[in-house]
């Protein structure tokens, strides 16, 4: 019999509680009631409470089902995920909003990232799953989630701060412009593995990958394989993303970038673009002391000079670069110096600047 | 003693742990259980054990399953195939919990009990199924009124904020607009036949709860062609409670548009000047609302930095009203769509596209007439093409 | 005879009056008394005045007699010329100030530009004397001041107005960051002379020459020349500056584009390009009235909306490029957005804008 | 009825005409006399009646000197040769009338007696000669103390603001500076040896009144290590005139250095956040002066569009003393000119060369530490090269 396809995902009407249903569109304005609690006010008076839930993200079919068996208990069996992987329980009901934190808390799950917090981290599979990764994502998040936890719970910051980290340069998320960003780099060249890339990739599509040109033929005319010129090469993987026998991982290579200071949303200031400010840190599981020592100091420093409502990247506009690089104590290097196309743009064309 | 002392090492902490989720799951599935193994080698040997996906799927599609094998089969046996289902979700993440327990006990049957919620594109991600277990797994999927979502070179799965369902800024229905986009599209969804992948985001605000200006390649942001509206009443609310309005929200309005008057103690705006950037209104939420005539502005080109660089959205249309059957905007889609077919390369994305071929040729094929918005400001170089 | 050479320009020393040797490095502070007389007090508490008068440029050498009439009577035989062209004279006497000012006058030359003025235009050869040249810059020149006179005469802005004009897109001067910039552009391909080209060019370094790649060697294998893709060709004059067999010169096809808020200085905000504002104006010889016309009605729009010290750039920065438009009701055309290299950085990539 | 009433209507007006001088000039030179008839040809036909320059100049030298002949010998003979000699200028264009005097004889013997005053890299242009009398004018000229300005592949004039002469704001001595550079320089002013033309300017302050930071390949812009330094009675002399001192001058502080105390009626700055842009002190003249630690900035790379479009000189120094004999500046020109003549291809101006090889490989081969300072903002694509 000819199989059922296309047909989409459910309808999200069937999604959507009563009380949602009923103020759809027509909500007048909320209040930050506390860490992970809002208050959504509709037109016609009707009150919507939020209880927002951190996430591991990558969890156990279990996992949801307690999640579940709390929908049930307080919001009449509906529930909602967050683009940042948080889960949302809502309720009209006032005298729902504190037993549900308590059975929350009872699973060992954190009650925050409402309003002026760290939120949870937008990431990706990592050792995990991905093929391509320099590093893994979950265990990160969990090692940097674990330091700066309170972030999370409790209204530390003026301004929201958003975090997100992935394990290769494909940045999977909007890691391009976060506030504070991780990425897993390779910075060894591919290691060819010319027998199997006979037997499996076409020598043109490979040569035609690197967008630096680094990829030859075998100079070898026995050879049926290429060469990768290394100097040339920015280990950016397009080369393995077409073919699996030029991997880049490599236990001592692989580690990861910190890059600080953008922004998605359009209040105020225009987007941003997260620049780079450490160039790399060596892989250092399960914990990556490094990099979460890192964040923090940055973190530390964001928060004790920032103004009210200024976002990371807002806050270093204002002092500069050559400020932030100062008051943070990272060294700035060649690397922190554009070499990819446009970076002209990036250069200092004033002779303003602070020492 | 155990043996993934590594990982255990990230069961202990405040937040939530991974691990003990993977390891509820292994108590469940030998699959799952393999994972913890492969997963605590590499923490030890500091690099993926995962191979280049081969091609695994359903019957019909060209997407929605990432194939995964790995590179230690005779280590752990049951993680050897551990291919990855992507599920399109509902609408921005709402779900009744008997669908949830539903997919469940599905992932229970034919997979590892591993998932995300969600991907970063925003599907659900079932980690971990045997290429056996993939078309059964699919035919039960449907049954419970779920699909794929897309992988590949096709159109991924379109996301929204969660708009006019929670939040009073919504401009346009988001939650709508993402299901009649995804059901309308579902060829170009599960068929590969562009150069590259195609992303979809709506973020009825320009707060842009979904992140769409840094990662769809098409963007559909809210806005509003009139004026917000302010309730003086709560205005003086505001500052009797002590906020410095002239401080915190007149000085930071980017458009300088508004005017604090400490006398009177209130604020007027001139709209002409307004660039919708919301500032004033999320810091203000009982006294300051976007306007009433809403719609939408379209953004194009957003992507990752692979492989000419990353790029933000940039503005395609200022402004046009957002309403069922949404024809303008599917009628846009497939102009573009059709023009980046013609003329994109292999894995080129549509931004891509744009800076090889040029805006001004882009808009010609669109129809769209060249306006200052589009910019942030007029060229600079005296290069100019007068050939028409 | 071995001839004498490289003995390079004279010792400044001997150019400059006793009331500047005196004081060499020791100004205190300046006033600006009014239009085109300023006075320079010294630490030591000497005073200098400078008249700045308005020069052509283009000029005789009995002008340069004229000048010297004049310092001879009354600043010691000592003068100056500015980076703008005009003429500086300097005297300790106070006395001579109006009486050299009078004389100035006699030979109907304006005094002013210092201050918030726009002062003499930065300008080139043109037809005057170059062969590159797409229109005149003396005679634009002389229009657009005509008209503009009154600017430089009296005080009539919030912020120093600087004007350039170049004959074609070479730029001598610096065109491409001024307030506002007059540039002679082409607009018609190069009409090859093949014979002589096979004469006297190189066609490697011809082919060589082209940015976008728009020549090409002649299809007819017994042609020793070459052939220009006139869709590829954006009228840049490199091949005819390598090889004088291509001339782009076009009666019809010649004309202006005026570029505005550009700055040089540091002031406030760093130095800014001037950005395209009218792609195209036709010559229209001796006074190009839709330029100077074009150049006024920015002008009054800028004095009517500009804040103090605000320089035009800066003000359009403040209101935002949609409305400069709006409010001099110049067309925005296709040939505003930027496609040269580099030209993403310019496309807008935020929801922000004004209607 | 005249035979130039094109250019005749641009004897009207109230700004001094160029006609005018032209006609000035011909009472006196044929050459001059037929230029009149072959501009006003110019101004009847829209187009230029000059072809490309052949090589003219003097022995020894490479430059200074443009050759130019009409396309109209047949029409106006005696404008058929009408060569441009470049005279270097002294130091800030400053002169003694007699010298001026001399030279203006000079022309009137050997050339057509009209001249531009300055011409925009700030050389004498003496316009409209013969091929004959070039060296024997050179041979005179030099007997006057004066020498022939940069032309074609080589160090173009340098020019300095008129700095410590008649400004209060100059952080180095721009005539001395010029001067001694323009010396110890001769001979790669005079004999071309590299890619393409290189420019040196030097403003005395950041108020960079040569226009050094855009038209000059090597930018020296003065900059003070300390503070401003502020006379508080001062400051209250303009309050009392009715400044609006919070408004104009502290709120528009690029640094956010400055604070205004209503109270006290008193200026304060922050040393560390000011970033020297001189609006502070070039709108309070008698109160602001710049610090007394004094030196320069070095910018590289100033330039117009061809061929890769134009460029703003980049921050390469941010801090250097700048004294007699200036080996500092010197050394590090060598170095500069080294690299360039050994990377840079034809027609390349330094910028170029630098965007195309990188400014890392630049900072090296000058064995210049990276510094904040140097960029607007770091890289924010992850491609970086870690290979040393
Ligand atoms: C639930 C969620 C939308 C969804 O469909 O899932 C959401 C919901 C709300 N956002 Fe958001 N935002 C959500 C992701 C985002 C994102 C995307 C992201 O984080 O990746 C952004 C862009 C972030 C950025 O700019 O990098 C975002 C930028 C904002 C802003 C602008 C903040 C700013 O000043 O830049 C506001 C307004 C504010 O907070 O003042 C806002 C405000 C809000 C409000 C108050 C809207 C409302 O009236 O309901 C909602 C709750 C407040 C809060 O979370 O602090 N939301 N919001 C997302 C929650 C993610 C999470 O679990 O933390
Ligand atoms: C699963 C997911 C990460 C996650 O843990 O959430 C993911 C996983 C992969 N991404 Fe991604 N991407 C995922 C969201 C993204 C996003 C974020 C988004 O869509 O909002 C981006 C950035 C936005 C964008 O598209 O530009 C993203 C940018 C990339 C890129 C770079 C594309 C580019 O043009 O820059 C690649 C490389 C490629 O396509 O070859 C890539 C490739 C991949 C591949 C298929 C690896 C590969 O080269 O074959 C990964 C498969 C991993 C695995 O084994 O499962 N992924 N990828 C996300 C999809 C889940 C879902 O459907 O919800
Ligand atoms: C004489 C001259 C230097 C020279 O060596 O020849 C000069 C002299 C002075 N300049 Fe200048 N500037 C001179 C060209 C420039 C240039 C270059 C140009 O115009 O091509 C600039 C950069 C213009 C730009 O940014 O596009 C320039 C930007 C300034 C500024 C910054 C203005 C601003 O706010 O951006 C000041 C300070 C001010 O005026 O407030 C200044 C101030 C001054 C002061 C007040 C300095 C002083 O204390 O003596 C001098 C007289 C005031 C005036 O002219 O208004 N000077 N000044 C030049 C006169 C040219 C002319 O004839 O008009
Ligand atoms: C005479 C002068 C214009 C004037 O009327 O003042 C001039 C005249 C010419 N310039 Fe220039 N440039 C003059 C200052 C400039 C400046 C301004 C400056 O030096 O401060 C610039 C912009 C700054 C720069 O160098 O980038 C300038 C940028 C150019 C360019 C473009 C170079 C570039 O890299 O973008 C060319 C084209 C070329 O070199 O082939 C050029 C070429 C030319 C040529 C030689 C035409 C040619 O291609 O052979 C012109 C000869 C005209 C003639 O027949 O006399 N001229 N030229 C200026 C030199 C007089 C002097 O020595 O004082
Ligand atoms: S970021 Fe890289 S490694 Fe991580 S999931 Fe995406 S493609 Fe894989
Ligand atoms: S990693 Fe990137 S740069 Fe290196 S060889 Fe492969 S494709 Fe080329
Ligand atoms: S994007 Fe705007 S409308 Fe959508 S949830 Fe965020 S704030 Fe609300
Ligand atoms: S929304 Fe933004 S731009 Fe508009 S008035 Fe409010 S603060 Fe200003
Ligand atoms: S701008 Fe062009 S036409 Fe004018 S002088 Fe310079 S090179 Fe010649
Ligand atoms: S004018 Fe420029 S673009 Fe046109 S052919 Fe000549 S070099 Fe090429
Ligand atoms: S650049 Fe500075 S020092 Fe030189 S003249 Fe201008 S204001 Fe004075
Ligand atoms: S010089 Fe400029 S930056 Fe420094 S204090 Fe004055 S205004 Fe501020």
């Amino acid at each position: 019999m000819a199989k059922k396809t296309d047909i989409g995902p459910p309808d999200y009407r069937m999604m959507l509680p009563e009380s949602i249903k009923e103020n759809y569109g027509k909500w007048k304005y909320h209040e930050i009631l506390k860490p992970g609690l809002m208050k959504h006010v509709a037109e016609s008076g009707s009150e919507l409470y939020t209880v927002r839930v951190g996430s591991p993200r990558l969890v156990s079919i279990d996992f949801i089902r307690d999640m579940c068996d709390l929908a049930d208990r307080y919001c009449g069996g509906y529930l909602r995920f967050t683009s940042r992987y948080n889960v949302e329980f809502m309720t009209p009901e006032k005298k729902n909003v504190e037993p549900l934190i308590a059975d929350v808390k009872k699973l060992g799950l954190p009650v925050g990232g409402i309003g002026d917090c760290i939120s949870n981290v937008v990431h990706t599979q990592g050792w995990i799953h991905c093929h391509s990764s320099a590093t893994d994502a979950s265990g990160l998040v969990k090692a940097i989630m674990d330091e700066l936890y309170p972030y999370f719970t409790e209204f530390r910051l003026e301004a929201k701060l958003r975090i997100a980290v992935a394990c290769c340069i494909n940045m999977c998320g909007a890691v391009h412009c976060s506030d504070l960003a991780v990425v897993g780099i390779h910075t060894k060249p591919p290691k060819v593995n010319n027998e199997k890339l006979a037997a499996t990739c076409e020598i043109p599509s490979v040569l035609a990958s690197c967008p630096t040109g680094a990829i030859h033929k075998h100079p070898d005319k026995d050879v049926k394989g290429v060469v990768v010129r290394e100097e040339r090469c920015m280990y950016c993987g397009n080369c393995y993303t077409v073919c699996p026998a030029m991997p880049l991982a490599d236990a001592v290579g692989d580690g990861l970038a910190v890059f600080v200071g953008g922004k998605v949303s359009n209040a105020r200031k225009p987007p941003m673009f997260s620049r780079l400010a450490i160039p790399f840190i060596p892989n250092n599981p399960p914990r990556w002391p490094e990099v979460t020592g890192a964040l923090k100091n940055i973190i530390e420093v964001y928060v004790k000079d920032a103004r009210k409502y200024e976002r990371l990247g807002e806050w270093i506009e204002r002092i500069g670069w050559e400020k932030f690089f100062r008051l943070t104590g990272i060294p700035f290097t060649e690397h922190h110096i554009d070499d990819f196309t446009g970076a002209t743009e990036t250069f200092r064309a004033t002779t303003q600047f602070k020492w | 003693m155990s043996d993934t002392p590594l990982l255990d090492d990230l069961e202990k902490g405040p937040w939530p742990s991974f691990v003990k989720e993977m390891k509820r799951a292994a108590l469940k599935s030998p699959a799952a259980k393999d994972l913890l193994g492969l997963v605590e080698l590499s923490y030890k040997d500091r690099v993926t054990h995962w191979k280049h996906g081969g091609i695994v799927g359903v019957t019909g599609y060209g997407g929605g399953v990432i194939g995964r094998y790995s590179d230690v089969p005779e280590k752990f046996p049951n993680a050897e195939q551990f291919h990855t289902v992507r599920v399109n979700h509902p609408s921005s993440w709402f779900y009744n919990t008997e669908s949830l327990r539903k997919i469940c006990d599905l992932w229970e049957k034919y997979g590892s009990g591993l998932t995300n919620f969600h991907g970063s594109t925003g599907d659900i991600i079932l980690l971990g199924t045997r290429t056996e277990n993939i078309q059964k797994f699919f035919d039960e999927l449907v049954e419970l009124g779920f699909d794929l979502g897309g992988s590949g070179s096709v159109l991924r799965t379109p996301t929204g904020c969660v708009g006019p369902a929670r939040c009073e800024w919504a401009c346009f229905d988001s939650l709508d607009l993402v299901y009649d986009l995804t059901q309308t599209f579902q060829d170009q969804l599960h068929r590969p036949r562009w150069p590259y992948k195609f992303k979809i985001k709506a973020s009825a605000c320009p707060n842009d709860c979904v992140a769409a200006i840094a990662r769809a390649d098409f963007t559909i942001i809210g806005a509003w062609r009139d004026s917000i509206r302010i309730d003086q009443k709560e205005v003086k609310e505001y500052a009797a409670q002590g906020m410095d309005i002239k401080g915190l929200i007149a000085d930071k309005c980017p458009g300088g548009a508004l005017a604090w008057d400490e006398k009177k103690r209130e604020l007027s705006v001139k709209p002409e000047d307004c660039t919708r950037c919301m500032h004033c209104i999320n810091k203000m939420t009982k006294a300051i609302r976007p306007g009433t005539d809403r719609g939408a502005s379209i953004l194009i080109g957003g992507k990752a930095p692979i492989q000419k660089g990353a790029f933000l959205s940039w503005m395609l249309i200022p402004f046009m009203k957002v309403e069922p059957p949404y024809t303008e905007i599917k009628d846009l889609l497939e102009k573009i769509w059709d023009w980046w077919d013609e003329h994109g390369r292999n894995r080129e994305r549509i931004a891509e596209t744009i800076a090889r071929m040029g805006f001004k040729e882009f808009l010609k094929a669109l129809g769209l007439k060249p306006l200052p918005q589009m910019v942030k400001h007029p060229r600079s170089n005296p290069f100019i093409f007068f050939n028409e």
